[in-house]
């Protein structure tokens, strides 16, 4: 059991990384990696709101929808309302407890609604049948995966404010073509995980 | 009284006479030991192969910096090494036209998509090898034998799949399947020492990275010795993992880049799924060089508030 | 008390509206959607089993096994799944196993994600008809008894492990030259 | 011809992917094959439209502070009818698409137009915009699937094109080939419109 | 043990060609230019006009406020201008011009002071500024400034620097072979004007002559001792040599004095002991005349506001075509664009370059070495410094502690790129003081 959250998280945060090797989270990836304090401070914040999302999709799907049938053509629109509300909540308790955090990382919340990281390891809990512990570790891995993935790219991005990148690359296509590069690299884990 | 016209520049008005271009040489001349040693156990097409992948190299830079309207840079050397380090990170069976991706790759999304020489975030040659590795796994991972010729596995393949080891003297004297500069241990480390003498390379880097290598073996219960002596790890040690562009500027950063190498090498290479991860590991290291530098600026003289 | 009435009931209304025109669609799909899975394992299971024509689903001692019969339903063989872990993740067959004779009669790969043009030739009839015909008593080992595809040593003793150990738990239940 | 300019827009303009560059994740990770992209791209059009559609037209009643909440009903609801279609129609191509089609509800391209441009005018003109965004859509996913099934695989919509000695790049199949072949495109892009995106 | 600093550089020193050449007294100038700032702080009022005559040793600047050093005529004439004239530092500065009258005749107040034994610290201290005397070794502190110690500054060391690391200059060299008594004369008188009980004298391991003339001055004294130092560029840096001597760090924005020390030039001690003994103020000064573009390099004592050509010409003139000439070493001095600018207080040594020697360079980009991250004696970063100069980004170059920079130019001399980083790092850092004094 040990041996298979750690085979989770390590598979999500390195082997199969949540941008590099299965294209979620794209967007935020884009939009906040240009500086390394925004980038860690995003990737903590989605890394929380996942955590939490992992846990309330489990008891989505096991307690509500898979009891009732509904799973086939209701877990789209509940998952989707779930991570909403869930966000909305983060964002007044933060509020209310500290004001402090809430400064920190209450810019980044509202963004992570429509980050499809979110909705993706919602998904993938009850595609893999993961109990309440995996589902855990999953929306942890996913986090840490995407804030690992964050932190790169701001690192390269602030030394890119200083070369000369082509005219026509400026802006979105660099961060592709150095996104292609890092996920090139992170093939370097292939196989480093068992998945079974 | 004569009028002489006098130049005017700011202090210092003396130079150490370093110089990107010497620097550059000076790395290709260490290179061209593994290259010796790569020619005499492959051949022909060792030769060929690095000529190839110099003058494409070469060739992609001088073009792309015409395209730009840029000065053309290409006597500064920094392509030539990097064909030539392509060159040695290549199995010498692989058919030409490959190896002219690769250092074509090398070149434009290595390092002039990002501005050339010195805005690189990753390792060119490194860059090309992988792209290669990933694009044409086959050709890419298939090894001729020095000694007849014939198609072999390396000694890592060997170990990983089969449990088979290979001595000592062999993989010291270059006598073993492999990518064409990377078999010959004793001639690369000549190489690095030449160049770690004459102030071109760091040694933390080669000397943590190598170390780490060891003492994990030592700890997770394999042999310290074949792991340093096998693979790309002494050419990437010495040569890629000290790319002046992407690695740290402060002494603790190069420790800490050399550690993470090691770490990620032995990873792969006991757990992953290839059975060599030098390049994954330099490159990821080299991903994490940004972070390295924001995290580990020297403390300066002085640095505590005035009373 | 307008305003947030109106709120309620204008989300109430998109709800209901919502669930009406989602539970109509499954009603609309769900049997074809059935129907598309079943139609799918039973192909695969008609592939791996010479001879067979229909399919019928046995569990047995926790297993689920599949009986291939013929048009006069004559069992011509039975197919199992399994898993086993390739380079890039699960790797799914359906096997196709002769207790009679004991000899497998073919394996299909049903999902995997190994690398492709070169893990995922495991795919490929090159290499899945290798096991056509085999003895179970053989080793599945690959580069001895396996052909192993050049650079995917791991994708295809993956395969091979997956079958060899299904195959046991099978053939407890349904020994070599036993009835099926 | 204002409703002209609406559909162009999309597709060249303010196209959402190579100009905008959003909803990309999908762009990404499922143009592995042509055949991919272009049921990708009418998954998302048929969401987009219908969404439009119904949002332009339930505008005046919407009442604005719950709107996102009712946005993304829509859109789930309609998200969720083209899942349960296409694995009822599809099932090799849905297999393909894997969580991709369930992730248009979190698309970027859907709400940002409801929200910016659907809620604000008629049905009429919303559904020219949307059209106009999923053509674009499409068309550029579909270019990426066949540059990255061409180079990747030697073949176009199943089709062998290359020659007999074609060696197939692999990577182009890989992940690192959908950002590479993105990252160009999006450069040349601006290289033909010289307006660079920043 | 030899003590040093991390950090740093090897540059050829090329002090051979002067160092075993004797101080030479040089020719009495036809006219003396005396600039009204030599110093750091501000600027002399002139109190002579045109017309006035003057002797040597007499006072014709009045430095009015704290942090500043009044100036003196260095020959006997007529003053023939009092106006803003080119001085070595660049651009114009308010000037006494005085033609000599040949008589080199002394100002009657020039007395010799009491003998030491009955002099109070503060008369000691006001003897110094009334001598004009400033820091010697280049940046000209006033020195009086430097040794009143605020109460509550606990200073236990006093350190003379006669490190002389830059590169040609032997002028201190020659000083502590000459004149060693002097020196330890003027810090002795240091000592009592702080009440000091600690001493210590910095020599570079490459004067040994110098490191032996000192000791047999100082044996049998207890309080001063000898510090063999390693030679290396910027040994003589104040916060390097405080580094090597005492392992103490001068705090960022700090001075010597916040770790108990004062640091002073041991030609400033000769100067203060010069001072006292004859009370003639600072009206002169050793300076080494070398480089490849003269003909015959020397160690001169010559007289402050002497035009640099005239030195010049003292030397057998130029060998060759001179490319540069430079007010200080290669590595600090400044390049000057006229001839007929004075020699003044800082002025430790005239540096010609030939034509061929003097190198221009073409930028290249950084290859991120870190060649000047290993030489930088402060640790900076200079390249990371230079590229946010290059971009403007003042704030960030500030939190990368540019003012730090003590501008040594070890970082361009070794950058392989020939990247200008000490230039880019002034720059940064006359943009950031600007910045603050508009925020303020």
């Amino acid at each position: 059991m040990a041996k298979e959250l750690f085979f989770i998280i390590i598979g999500s945060i390195f082997v199969n990384n949540f941008v590099f090797s299965r294209f979620l989270g794209n967007c935020p990836f884009l939009g906040v990696s240009n500086k390394t304090e925004t980038a860690i401070g995003m990737g903590i914040a989605t890394t929380f709101v996942l955590t939490m999302t992992a846990v309330a999709a489990y008891f989505i799907q096991n307690y509500v929808l898979a009891p009732f049938g509904l799973e086939p053509f209701l877990q789209i629109v509940s998952f989707i309302l779930v991570i909403a509300s869930l966000v909305q909540l983060v964002e007044m308790v933060i509020l209310k407890v500290s004001p402090a955090l809430y400064n920190a990382f209450g810019i980044f919340l509202p963004l992570i609604t429509t980050n499809c990281i979110v909705m993706a390891v919602a998904l993938l809990i009850p595609m893999n049948n993961y109990n309440l512990i995996k589902s855990i570790a999953l929306g942890l891995g996913a986090g840490l995966g995407f804030t690992l993935a964050l932190a790169l790219m701001s690192g390269i991005r602030e030394d890119l404010e200083f070369a000369d990148v082509p005219e026509a690359l400026r802006g979105p296509a660099i961060v592709f073509i150095t996104a292609g590069l890092l996920s090139l690299i992170f093939l370097g884990f292939t196989g480093l995980v068992p998945l079974a | 009284m004569d009028d002489y016209r006098l130049i005017t520049t700011s202090s210092p008005h003396i130079h150490s006479g370093e110089s990107v271009s010497r620097i550059m040489f000076n790395v290709a001349i260490a290179l061209l030991l593994p290259t010796f040693a790569g020619i005499y156990y492959f051949g022909f097409r060792a030769l060929a192969l690095v000529i190839i992948t110099s003058l494409s190299a070469i060739l992609t830079e001088a073009v792309f910096q015409k395209l730009r309207n840029k000065p053309i840079t290409i006597m500064d050397g920094s392509a030539l090494v990097t064909g030539m380090l392509l060159a040695l990170n290549l199995p010498p069976g692989l058919p030409y036209w490959m190896a002219v991706v690769g250092a074509v790759a090398a070149i434009a999304l290595g390092k002039q998509i990002y501005g050339g020489l010195g805005s690189n975030p990753f390792n060119p040659a490194l860059i090309g090898r992988v792209f290669l590795m990933i694009s044409f796994t086959t050709p890419m991972t298939t090894w001729i034998n020095p000694v007849d010729g014939t198609t072999g596995a390396t000694p890592l393949s060997l170990m990983k799949m089969q449990g088979i080891t290979t001595d000592y003297a062999k993989l010291f004297f270059g006598n073993v399947g492999g990518s064409l500069g990377e078999t010959c241990a004793l001639l690369i480390i000549i190489g690095g020492m030449y160049l770690i003498f004459k102030g071109y390379v760091d040694w933390k880097i080669p000397a943590s990275y190598l170390g780490t290598v060891a003492i994990l073996s030592v700890i997770l219960g394999q042999d310290p010795i074949f792991h340093l002596l096998s693979g790309g790890l002494m050419l990437g040690a010495f040569f890629m993992a000290t790319d002046m562009v992407t690695t740290p500027l402060s002494g603790p950063g190069k420790l800490i880049f050399g550690i993470g190498a090691g770490l990620l090498t032995v990873i792969i290479r006991f757990y992953g799924g290839y059975p060599e991860g030098v390049s994954f590991s330099i490159l990821l290291m080299n991903a994490f060089t940004p972070l390295i530098n924001r995290f580990t600026v020297p403390k300066i003289y002085g640095e505590v508030k005035a009373k | 008390m307008n305003q947030y009435a109106k709120m309620i009931i204008v989300l109430m209304i998109i709800s209901i509206a919502s669930g009406a025109v989602l539970a109509l669609s499954y009603e609309v799909t769900n049997p074809k959607i059935q129907e598309q899975a079943r139609q799918k394992l039973e192909e695969s299971v008609l592939k791996v089993i010479p001879g067979a024509a229909k399919m019928e689903v046995v569990q047995k001692e926790d297993m689920t096994i599949y009986l291939g019969l013929d048009e006069q339903g004559n069992k011509k063989g039975i197919a199992f799944k399994a898993v086993g872990s390739g380079f890039n993740g699960a790797i799914e067959l359906m096997v196709g196993y002769n207790p009679s004779e004991g000899k497998l009669t073919g394996v299909e790969i049903l999902s995997m994600s190994e690398t492709p043009g070169l893990g995922a030739k495991i795919k490929e009839e090159a290499f899945t008809n290798q096991f056509n015909g085999k003895s179970v008593e053989d080793k599945f080992i690959a580069k001895e008894d396996v052909q192993a595809i050049s650079g995917a040593t791991i994708s295809s003793t993956a395969v091979a492990k997956a079958v060899k150990t299904s195959l046991d738990n099978v053939m407890k239940i349904y020994p070599v030259g036993g009835d099926f | 011809m204002q409703l002209f300019k609406d559909f162009i827009n999309g597709i060249w303009n303010e196209n959402p992917i190579f100009r905008m560059v959003i909803g990309i994740c999908s762009a990404l990770a499922v143009t592995t094959a042509a055949n991919n992209g272009i049921a990708m791209g009418m998954a998302l059009t048929f969401v987009l439209t219908c969404s439009s559609i119904l949002i332009s037209l339930l505008r005046n009643i919407i009442p604005a502070k719950v709107r996102i909440p009712c946005y993304i009903i829509v859109v789930a609801t309609f998200t969720t009818v083209v899942d349960l279609f296409m694995k009822a129609y599809f099932p090799s191509l849905y297999e393909v698409m894997g969580i991709f089609i369930p992730l248009i509800v979190v698309n970027c391209i859907v709400l940002a137009r409801a929200e910016a441009f659907a809620s604000k005018v008629g049905p009429v003109r919303a559904t020219a915009d949307a059209l106009g965004m999923g053509l674009g859509y499409t068309w550029a996913i579909t270019l990426i699937s066949m540059i990255r099934e061409l180079m990747g695989a030697g073949t176009l919509f199943g089709y062998h094109i290359m020659g007999e000695g074609f060696t197939p790049w692999t990577i182009m199949i890989m992940p690192p080939g959908a950002f590479i072949v993105m990252g160009i495109l999006v450069g040349l892009m601006n290289m033909i419109t010289r307006k660079p995106v920043e | 043990m030899i003590k040093t600093f991390k950090g740093g550089i090897h540059p050829p020193y090329n002090k051979d060609l002067t160092k075993n050449k004797p101080i030479e007294k040089a020719v009495l100038p036809k006219k003396v230019t005396i600039p009204m700032g030599m110093h750091i702080g501000a600027p002399c009022e002139p109190i002579v006009k045109v017309g006035d005559l003057v002797k040597k040793g007499q006072k014709v600047g009045e430095a009015k406020a704290f942090v500043s050093a009044p100036v003196h005529a260095s020959v006997s004439g007529k003053v023939v201008a009092v106006e803003p004239r080119p001085w070595p530092g660049g651009g114009l500065m308010m000037s006494v011009v005085i033609e000599s009258d040949g008589k080199d005749e002394l100002f009657e107040g020039v007395v010799p002071s009491k003998p030491i034994e009955q002099l109070t610290p503060d008369e000691i201290k006001n003897l110094i500024r009334e001598a004009g005397i400033t820091g010697l070794g280049g940046a000209g502190f006033p020195t009086q400034v430097k040794l009143s110690v605020p109460p509550e500054k606990n200073v236990d060391t006093i350190i003379v620097n006669a490190a002389e690391c830059e590169p040609y200059i032997t002028a201190d060299h020659r000083l502590l072979l000459e004149r060693p008594e002097d020196v330890i004369f003027g810090l002795e008188a240091i000592m009592k004007a702080t009440g000091v009980k600690k001493s210590f004298i910095g020599i570079e391991d490459n004067k040994p002559d110098a490191i032996d003339s000192i000791n047999k001055v100082i044996a049998g004294k207890k309080d001063i001792e000898v510090v063999v130092l390693a030679t290396k560029y910027p040994q003589g840096g104040e916060k390097q040599l405080i580094k090597a001597v005492t392992g103490r760090e001068v705090p960022s924005g700090g001075l010597p004095m916040d770790v108990g020390v004062i640091v002073n030039n041991a030609g400033t001690c000769a100067a203060i002991a010069n001072a006292l003994k004859t009370g003639m103020p600072l009206i002169e000064r050793i300076t080494t005349v070398t480089g490849s573009g003269v003909k015959e390099p020397k160690n001169l004592l010559i007289r402050i506001g002497t035009p640099l050509i005239d030195i010049i010409e003292q030397c057998g003139g130029f060998k060759g075509t001179p490319g540069k000439v430079l007010m200080g070493g290669p590595m600090m001095g400044l390049a000057q664009s006229e001839l007929d600018v004075p020699a003044i207080k800082g002025t430790s040594g005239i540096l010609v370059l030939e034509k061929s020697d003097v190198k221009l360079f073409e930028p290249s980009p950084c290859i991120r070495c870190a060649r000047c991250v290993d030489a930088c004696p402060i640790n900076l970063l200079p390249t990371n410094l230079a590229k946010f100069t290059e971009r403007g980004m003042w704030a960030e170059a500030e939190n990368y502690h540019a003012l730090d920079c003590i501008e040594c130019g070890c970082c361009s001399y070794v950058c392989p790129a020939h990247i200008p980083l000490t230039q880019h790092i002034r720059v940064a850092k006359s943009h950031i003081i600007e910045l603050r004094k508009k925020n303020k």
